[in-house]
């Protein structure tokens, strides 16, 4: 197959299979089935096309130009194959686990449900194959509006006032800033289509480009930095595997994606560093690592806690897209991966005690975990990926990041790094803890409870292997972000 | 020259009489009587401009003309004046009226 | 029909005169006029000899000789009731006036013709009387002596 | 001389009969008085040589439009304004004394009433005046722009009177008054 | 046939008005209506492509030389209005049939479709022509027909609406009207294109700025242009659901092109910037753009929503006008263009709900989203296309204002411009929520999605939000020729 | 001479317009109006021959015949309080 | 009203030479003031001097509702054919000219044609508006 | 003095204009908006017509020996725009006609109160 066609299939199979889940919505058993084959002919084809590309083939496809200079048009370098890939094989994952929620919590919407699942993937891909800053933007909306049914999917006011809160800071901050820092940087430089070492590079007033970056920085309100964060707790009205899509897969990482091909492939690294774009910017990063784990600290709702702490983890992205260092920008491409397995783990675990107890918690915990081993068994993998220790693959981005700081130098930075780790200790390791060794309140042991169902522990424990497996095997992922970072 | 100067007179007498006529509206007392004034002098005034003008006109179009105006008056701003009167009755205005002369304004 | 003829013509002589103009498309227009103007008054059910009192042609002149007599009299009088205005120069009546003549055509005439003439206004003209509004009192006797009620030209129509 | 004392006071005229109307509450006698202002305005045009414009305004504005204002508060029966009289808007005031002053410094440079050498009457106006006859044989130059030179106007303004005959029979061409009751859905307490 | 295209495109209408006035009741009244609109479409569209193939066309009426004749003059321009209203014409006909049988009483409906021809004859006259005048006589055919159109509404307030209206609209043709005297006053003319040659020359005398200010108040009335707006949203609530949709997509449309026309054509290059016009349209625009946006949040009823959104994006072409830059007039066409899209789409789609539940108030259409999918799917559409996502027409738009905004570093402008999007979000996010994540209400449980008729014609204009979203070399190439054609130049 | 008479008519003009707008009853000022329109029919008939214009004779026919109509218009008005009854209950 | 004699009859009397007086207003539009408008407003005036005297049933038995309708829809596509007919002549539209062997001759045609048209549609147009402003309300 | 008995005319014709704009938007009685917009108007004819006038001319038709005439064009306007003018009234005065049929009252005010919007 050419690659052309290899690219559009990515893009528009999970159209097609939100189609067929509409057309078998009346069968539920063929409409999962529908889901899960379409998932894994993604999660395949992402696979093919990060085999071929990895041995050097072009995929490029050019849609069409609505504006003369601006084109609908998809390209693949690294970085977008790296969140492709990350995108595509959690996807089916998933989707094995929405099932099993799904059914085990009865909800009312599946059809709708797995019907804007499948769109949302569409959409991610497109943001990550997307050739410049205009198709990207398209996908990038594409994905808020697609997910926006998700988190509401309940229906109730509170997920109608999350899903509100999701729409109005994601739209607000694309339309409000991220689409003006397009037009900007389209008025400056003439195109927006992607670049090795960027379009603005000589074009831009360093102090202006500060500004931009800032305009990108905030606009891109998927990355979650503060003050644009509030969009990502109020999102945990949704439903788990939703959460789990919204942090881990697609959105925050299609956010924080977006930030880094802008820096590497608008700005361009050098430009930036050359420059000092980023200089007071950084400490913006540094913040929200710091106060997102600190909130975390005092969330009591397991998904809240979770949510903070993923905010607290992108702004490590952003802190390494900001670095614009080649370890650095390593390191952020890699946590986009490493902490979306991690992250997803968690948020599995999650929704997998909800499923099985109801509780959402994490006071209600207490000595659940001998009940549900092998949640918290996965919960606490999770959790040591996030916190990087080894043996597990969140070691790694977190090892580059810290490369990329001593870099530059900046060691209040690396302490922030190390500060933030001990933080993910404090607000995560309690959780197993808790569940393992603490007595629940009122004595009960928990007999009558039992493990969600198989399907969940299935993804669960994909996702936790995962975790391990890529501390040992890290490569196709490093090669990839090695490439976008411009290493050879 | 003759016809220059009847035509001035009827001008002239024409345009006072009308005057005449106009003061008569502001004094009299109540609306029926006013509408002698009206009725009449309006008549009359229009008789004579016209006739002073068509004395102008000589025998012309214009002079059919100022017949057919004439006519028209004539014809119609009695009719008016008593559909007015008429109205007025009806719609329940009642004339100041005396029958022995010298009270007229009671 | 001949009636109707004899409208057309003087219809058409009053086209002629307003207009002025002798081409033959604007004669021919003319006729057009005419026809349509006696087609409408057919369907309108006004052409009759209330509309065009031909009959009454001759008198007319008599007729337009004393009213005008009458008018002008009328005039003097109101005027100088007018110019020497003290608030009592008038006294308003109000009477009634059996009618003499028998056609409404008639009638109509004449109540004009009161509202022409001195100091009376016809306010209500029923089928047979009238009541006049009088700005003084000699005005209302004048009437009811009938004077008036002989020069309207009544007597053709009523054979 | 005489010309500029009827003009002048037929404008004074004017000018009483509409602070007149603006001033009265009882509608039957703002309708009359807008029978005088009509008659009063095409008189102004007879003087000023529009006698096309007098013909039409009479026939129109003293005529038709009376008509129609008389039969419309027989309609509504309604015959006296309930506003009260001595209000006096002052928001509706300052617009229309700045639109006001707006046209009145407008015409600090307009070229002075009947001036020959007016751009406006040396412009096209003179084509007409003298090709009117020579071109189309018609000795009324108006009538010969109407209708000829201008006849796209005219046919616009045949369309404008004929949409109004339309939309009066669309709005109360029904012989009888309707009684539909469910007219109003929904909209008594519409916010 | 080709020499008269132009021509005919507005006789066409015309004549067909009278003929379906004294048409027997039936659907025979719409099918003429539909074909005239049809055939106007077709030759609209003929006459583009004969514009920007062989340029300027001048047609003269009567045969009689401009300036002592009345001249059709068409440039890409009119050219361009010309096939946005006849095409929007032509697609809202099929649309008509249902909506206007459920809205009208059925022996007004041969009335209505003339009274319908009328308005778009007007409009198109107010397009095509290139004398002043004539321009304020097929104003005033298109004016009154929608005065009466309007007032067909079925709720009262359609009445007082349309009073409303007429007042206003009377003012502001009476203002346009002063406005043409002065200055030809000053000029001598009447044709648009001896008067852009005459102007010059005198453009320093006060006569010509009022008489510029009082065309321009007119025709802002007109346009809706906040703070002149008051009788839009009233209009567009209560009329019926065809008019509202026709009107909507043409009406502001052609006024807004006559502002264009005389501010860049008829009057002399620079006449714009050396007045305060420019800088109040910039200013108009930005506070029509916020307040009508604000106002359309707290709506209850989706038609008058929208309506107030239009009022929104009519600031959007404010402001593009008000750059007075060949890329700000750019955008400003281009939105004129998009807009008649999305508003037509819209409005379509409102109109359809109102066809199956007889309102729209938000308590009235909870819910519905799910019974009827395809309407709700065209308002999901319009909306985005409104807010302004990429991908769809609206976006074509405000990335072009955006770009004007940012040549003429007017950076408050960029805020306004993309704050409006983010309003328009709020309020499509009502709209939409109230119809599917609202639960169904009982009385809704049993409606069913509306015909196909009303369906296609909405669905067409939606996949044109679309596809002009995605292909906007037609758009703006059109719109670049036409800012040319209009003579206007970079500050 | 049709410079007198012209005047003569303003000055009569002036006087009924006051009738007419002090009223103080309906018929008054139906009065005034049906004398104003008289006498402005009088002053175009005049401004014709002191013109030399006699087309405006025409106009002033025109003015007549409105007039008329107006006048007519406004009494049945007061009489009846409509244009469609046929008036026959009224009769006395 | 019908029973006011006076009335009655000096309508009776002026109807007939209104109508003359507006057909004449009609014909000679050019050569004085006065045109197809004029005269169809006049006209239209002594239909409507016919209906406040004689009453509206009556006048709208000269002219019921449908032949008015009739009539201004004549009326307009009288003066909107003289122009189609010009465009089959191959003249512009409204290009009189063609209408005739000579200039003058054709415009002379062409306007007689079209004011008539004018006539015709005011005189309907206005009769109609009145008739439904006389006629609302009515038992 | 010649620039104001130049001008009077223009001036007299605002000043009438402003009168009928000040009724259309100050007054609350539908009747009496439509009257204000009529004098609005004719008042805006009176000025097209001022404009047309010329000093000693005669009106626009060719008469032999008659040599200055008015300006015919802007009477030709405005015999249009008094069509307009009377079109725009009827159309009105049927609105106010069914507003009164619908409401019972040709007052604003009184509307407003019933339909609390507007």
């Amino acid at each position: 197959m050419s690659t052309a066609t290899l690219l559009l299939l990515t893009l528009l199979l999970p159209l097609l299979g939100a189609v067929g889940i509409i057309a078998a919505g009346r069968y539920p058993n063929v409409r999962e089935g529908v889901t899960l084959v379409t998932a894994s002919l993604v999660a395949i084809l992402v696979v093919i096309i990060a085999y071929r590309f990895l041995g050097g083939e072009e995929f490029a496809l050019f849609v069409s130009e609505p504006i003369p200079g601006i084109a609908i048009a998809f390209r693949i370098e690294a970085l977008g194959m790296l969140f492709a890939l990350v995108a595509g094989l959690l996807w089916i994952v998933t989707s094995i686990y929405a099932i099993g929620y799904m059914r085990g919590l009865n909800e009312d919407n599946q059809t709708r449900f797995f019907a804007a699942f499948a769109v949302a993937i569409s959409c991610a891909m497109g943001v990550a194959f997307s050739d410049n800053l205009f198709t990207l933007f398209l996908f990038y909306e594409l994905l808020t509006l697609s997910t926006y049914p998700l988190v509401a999917h309940s229906g109730t006011a509170e997920a109608k006032r999350g899903g509100r809160i999701y729409l109005s800071i994601l739209l607000g901050t694309s339309i409000g800033l991220f689409l003006l820092g397009i037009l900007i940087t389209w008025f400056v430089a003439g195109s927006v289509t992607f670049q090795d070492g960027g379009v603005l590079a000589g074009k831009l007033d360093p102090a202006w480009a500060g500004l931009l970056y800032a305009l990108f920085l905030f606009g891109i309100g998927k990355a979650a930095l503060m003050p644009f964060h509030r969009w990502l707790p109020a999102a945990m009205v949704a439903p788990t595997p939703v959460s789990a899509l919204l942090h881990a897969v697609a959105v925050v990482k299609a956010g924080v994606f977006t930030l880094l091909k802008v820096t590497i492939y608008i700005f361009g690294g050098d430009f930036i560093l050359s420059n000092d774009v980023t200089g007071g910017l950084i400490w913006v990063a540094a913040a929200t690592i710091l106060f997102a784990s600190l909130i975390a600290m005092g969330k009591d709702n397991l998904k809240a806690r979770l949510a903070y702490s993923t905010v607290s983890q992108l702004s490590y992205i952003a802190l390494g897209a900001m670095l614009a260092t080649k370890s650095g920008l390593i390191g952020a491409s890699m946590h986009i991966a490493m902490h979306a397995f991690a992250k997803i783990t968690l948020f599995f675990a999650a929704g997998a005690i909800y499923v099985a107890t109801n509780k959402k918690l994490i006071s209600e915990l207490n000595g659940l975990g001998r009940a549900m081993p092998i949640t918290f068994g996965a919960f606490l993998i999770g959790a040591l990926s996030i916190i990087g220790l080894p043996p597990f693959g969140g070691m790694w981005s977190k090892w580059y990041l810290g490369l990329g700081i001593v870099e530059t130098g900046q060691l209040i930075l690396l302490a922030v790094l190390m500060l933030s780790s001990l933080l993910n200790v404090a607000y995560l390791l309690p959780i197993p803890i808790r569940a393992f060794f603490s007595k629940s309140a009122g004595g009960e042991q928990y007999t009558e409870i039992k493990e969600a169902p198989k399907t969940i522990l299935l993804a669960m424990i994909v996702t936790s292997t995962a975790c391990a497996l890529l501390f040992f095997y890290p490569d196709p992922f490093y090669q990839l972000a090695n490439l976008a970072a411009g290493g050879p | 020259m003759i016809v220059d100067a009847l035509s001035w007179i009827c001008l002239v007498a024409g345009g006072l009489v009308g005057v005449v006529g106009a003061v008569g509206i502001h004094r009299f007392p109540d609306f029926y009587s006013r509408q002698h004034a009206t009725g009449t002098t309006d008549t009359l005034c229009a008789i004579l401009i016209l006739l002073g003008l068509g004395l102008q006109a000589g025998i012309s179009l214009a002079a059919f003309k100022i017949a057919l105006i004439f006519l028209f008056l004539i014809l119609t701003s009695p009719t008016a004046t008593h559909a007015l009167a008429n109205a007025a009755m009806h719609g329940g205005l009642k004339p100041k009226t005396d029958s022995t002369p010298g009270e007229g304004k009671s | 029909m001949l009636l109707t003829f004899g409208y057309g013509v003087f219809l058409s002589m009053f086209w002629l005169l307003l207009s002025g103009h002798f081409e033959p498309l604007l004669l021919g227009l003319g006729l057009a006029s005419v026809a349509l103007t006696i087609f409408l008054m057919k369907r309108m059910n006004i052409l009759d000899h209330e509309s065009f009192p031909i009959h009454l042609a001759t008198r007319l002149p008599a007729f337009f000789a004393y009213i005008f007599r009458e008018i002008v009299k009328a005039n003097i009088d109101v005027i100088k009731r007018i110019l020497t205005w003290t608030g009592k120069s008038i006294s308003p009546q109000l009477v009634e006036i059996q009618l003499p003549q028998k056609t409404d055509l008639g009638r109509v005439i004449y109540a004009n013709s009161i509202t022409l003439t001195p100091g009376t206004v016809s306010v209500e003209l029923t089928h047979d009387k009238v009541i006049v509004h009088a700005l003084a009192k000699e005005a209302a006797d004048d009437l009811s002596t009938g004077n008036m009620a002989q020069a309207v030209p009544d007597r053709v129509i009523d054979k | 001389m005489i010309d500029i004392v009827i003009d002048i006071t037929l404008l004074t005229f004017l000018a009483i009969t509409a602070v007149a109307i603006v001033r009265i509450t009882n509608l039957f006698a703002i309708i009359m008085l807008f029978g005088i202002f009509s008659f009063l305005s095409a008189t102004m045009f007879v003087v000023m040589d529009a006698v096309d414009v007098a013909f039409t305004e009479a026939a129109v504005g003293a005529g038709i439009s009376t008509v129609l204002m008389l039969a419309t508060i027989a309609l509504t029966k309604d015959q006296n304004e309930k506003q009260s009289v001595g209000r006096i808007s002052w928001l509706p005031l300052a617009v229309v004394t700045l639109t006001g002053t707006a046209l009145v410094y407008g015409t600090l440079d307009i070229p002075a009433f009947g001036d020959p050498e007016a751009p406006a009457q040396k412009h096209v106006a003179p084509y007409y005046i003298e090709r009117s006859v020579p071109e189309t044989g018609v000795p009324n130059i108006v009538t010969a722009v109407l209708a000829s030179y201008r006849g796209f106007d005219t046919l616009g303004e045949v369309f404008v009177i004929f949409t109004a005959g339309i939309a009066v029979l669309l709005l109360i061409g029904d012989k009888r008054r309707k009684s539909t009751p469910g007219r109003n859905e929904g909209g008594e307490n519409d916010a | 046939m080709q020499d008269h295209l132009s021509l005919l495109l507005v006789v066409i209408p015309l004549v067909a008005a009278p003929v379906a006035a004294v048409l027997p009741q039936g659907r025979l009244p719409w099918f003429v209506a539909l074909m005239v609109t049809s055939a106007c479409a077709t030759l609209a569209g003929m006459q583009l492509w004969a514009v920007v193939h062989d340029g300027v066309i001048s047609y003269e009426l009567g045969g009689w030389a401009p300036p002592w004749g009345i001249e059709y003059r068409i440039d890409v321009v009119n050219a361009f209005v010309a096939l946005i209203v006849s095409g929007i014409a032509a697609i809202t006909l099929p649309y008509a049939l249902l909506s206007v049988e459920k809205e009208i009483p059925d022996h007004q409906i041969p009335l209505f479709y003339s009274a319908f021809l009328l308005c778009f004859a007007g409009l198109l006259g107010i397009t095509q022509t290139g004398d002043i005048f004539n321009l304020f006589v097929f104003l005033e055919i298109s004016s009154l027909s929608s005065y009466a159109l309007i007032s067909l509404g079925r709720r009262r307030q359609a009445l007082t609406s349309a009073y409303q209206y007429l007042i206003m609209g009377t003012l502001g043709a009476t203002f346009f009207l002063i406005g043409v005297g002065l200055i030809y006053a000053q000029t001598g003319t009447l044709n648009m294109m001896d008067l852009a040659e005459r102007l010059p020359g005198v453009s320093g005398l006060k006569t010509i700025h009022t008489g510029f200010a009082f065309i321009m108040i007119g025709f802002a009335l007109k346009l809706a242009l906040f703070p002149l707006h008051l009788w839009l949203p009233n209009a567009y609530t209560y009329a019926p659901s065809v008019i509202t949709v026709f009107l909507a997509s043409t009406a502001t449309k052609v006024a807004l092109y006559v502002m264009v026309r005389i501010l860049f054509t008829v009057f002399p290059n620079g006449f714009v910037t050396a007045t305060p016009a420019a800088d109040l349209f910039v200013l108009s625009g930005i506070a029509g753009i916020l307040s009508a946006s604000v106002y359309a949040i707290y709506q209850v009823d989706v038609k008058r929503l929208l309506a107030y959104s239009s009022v929104a994006q009519i600031g959007y072409m404010a402001l593009g006008i008000g750059f007075a830059s060949a890329m700000g007039v750019t955008a400003a066409i281009i939105h004129l263009f998009n807009h008649a899209l999305m508003k037509g789409a819209l409005f379509m789609a409102v109109g359809a709900i109102i066809y199956r539940i007889g309102a729209c108030r938000m308590e009235n259409i909870e819910g519905l989203g799910r019974q009827m999918p395809w309407t709700f799917g065209a308002i999901v559409i319009g909306g985005l296309s409104l807010i302004g996502v990429p991908g769809t027409a609206g976006f074509i738009s405000k990335w072009y204002l955006v770009l004007a905004a940012l040549e003429q570093q007017a950076w408050i402008s960029v805020v306004v411009i993309l704050t409006g999007s983010l309003l328009a979000m709020v309020y499509m996010g009502k709209v939409i929520e109230a119809l599917y994540f609202k639960p169904v209400t009982e009385t809704n449980i049993v409606v069913k999605e509306a015909p196909m008729l009303l369906l296609t014609p909405t669905w067409i204009l939606v996949i044109a939000n679309i596809y002009f979203g995605l292909d906007a070399e037609f758009t703006v190439g059109v719109a670049e020729h036409a800012a040319r054609a209009l003579g206007v130049v970079a500050k | 001479m049709y410079i007198t008479a012209s005047i003569a008519i303003l000055v009569t003009l002036g006087l009924v317009l006051a009738r007419a707008l002090m009223g103080p009853t309906v018929y008054d000022r139906i009065a005034a109006i049906n004398m104003f329109g008289t006498k402005i029919v009088l002053l175009i008939a005049v401004f014709s021959f002191l013109s030399g214009q006699q087309d405006l004779l025409d106009i002033a026919l025109v003015y007549a015949l409105i007039n008329f109509i107006g006048v007519v218009a406004v009494l049945r008005l007061v009489a009846y309080g409509d244009f469609h009854s046929s008036g026959e209950e009224n009769k006395k | 009203m019908t029973h006011n004699l006076i009335l009655r009859l000096v309508s009776k009397t002026v109807i007939p030479l209104i109508i003359v007086f507006a057909l004449y207003v009609q014909f000679h539009g050019d050569f004085g003031p006065g045109g197809g408008f004029q005269a169809g407003v006049i006209l239209g005036s002594s239909i409507i001097l016919y209906a406040l005297v004689f009453g509206l049933d009556a006048a709208e038995k000269v002219f019921p509702s449908t032949i008015l309708r009739l009539l201004a829809s004549l009326g307009v596509l009288l003066y909107a054919g003289v122009g189609v007919v010009t465009l089959y002549l191959d003249g512009n539209y409204l290009e009189y000219t063609v209408l005739a062997d000579t200039q003058i001759a054709g415009q002379h045609l062409g306007i007689l044609l079209v004011e008539l048209g004018v006539g015709i549609a005011v005189f309907a147009v206005m009769l109609i508006i009145f008739f439904a402003f006389a006629g609302r309300g009515r038992p | 003095m010649d620039f104001i008995i130049g001008h009077y005319n223009y001036w007299i014709a605002i000043f009438l204009m402003m009168a009928g704009f000040y009724t259309v938007i100050s007054r609350g009685n539908l009747v009496k908006k439509i009257i204000g917009l009529n004098i609005f108007q004719v008042s805006v004819f009176l000025l097209y017509i001022s404009m047309s006038t010329v000093k000693g001319g005669a009106p626009p038709i060719i008469t032999k020996g008659i040599e200055i005439y008015s300006n015919p064009l802007p009477h030709v306007l405005i015999l249009t725009a008094i069509v307009v003018g009377v079109a725009t009234t009827a159309l009105g005065l049927a609105l106010v006609v069914r507003i009164k049929e619908a409401y019972g009252t040709i007052e604003e005010d009184e509307i407003h109160r019933q339909d609390h919007s507007l």
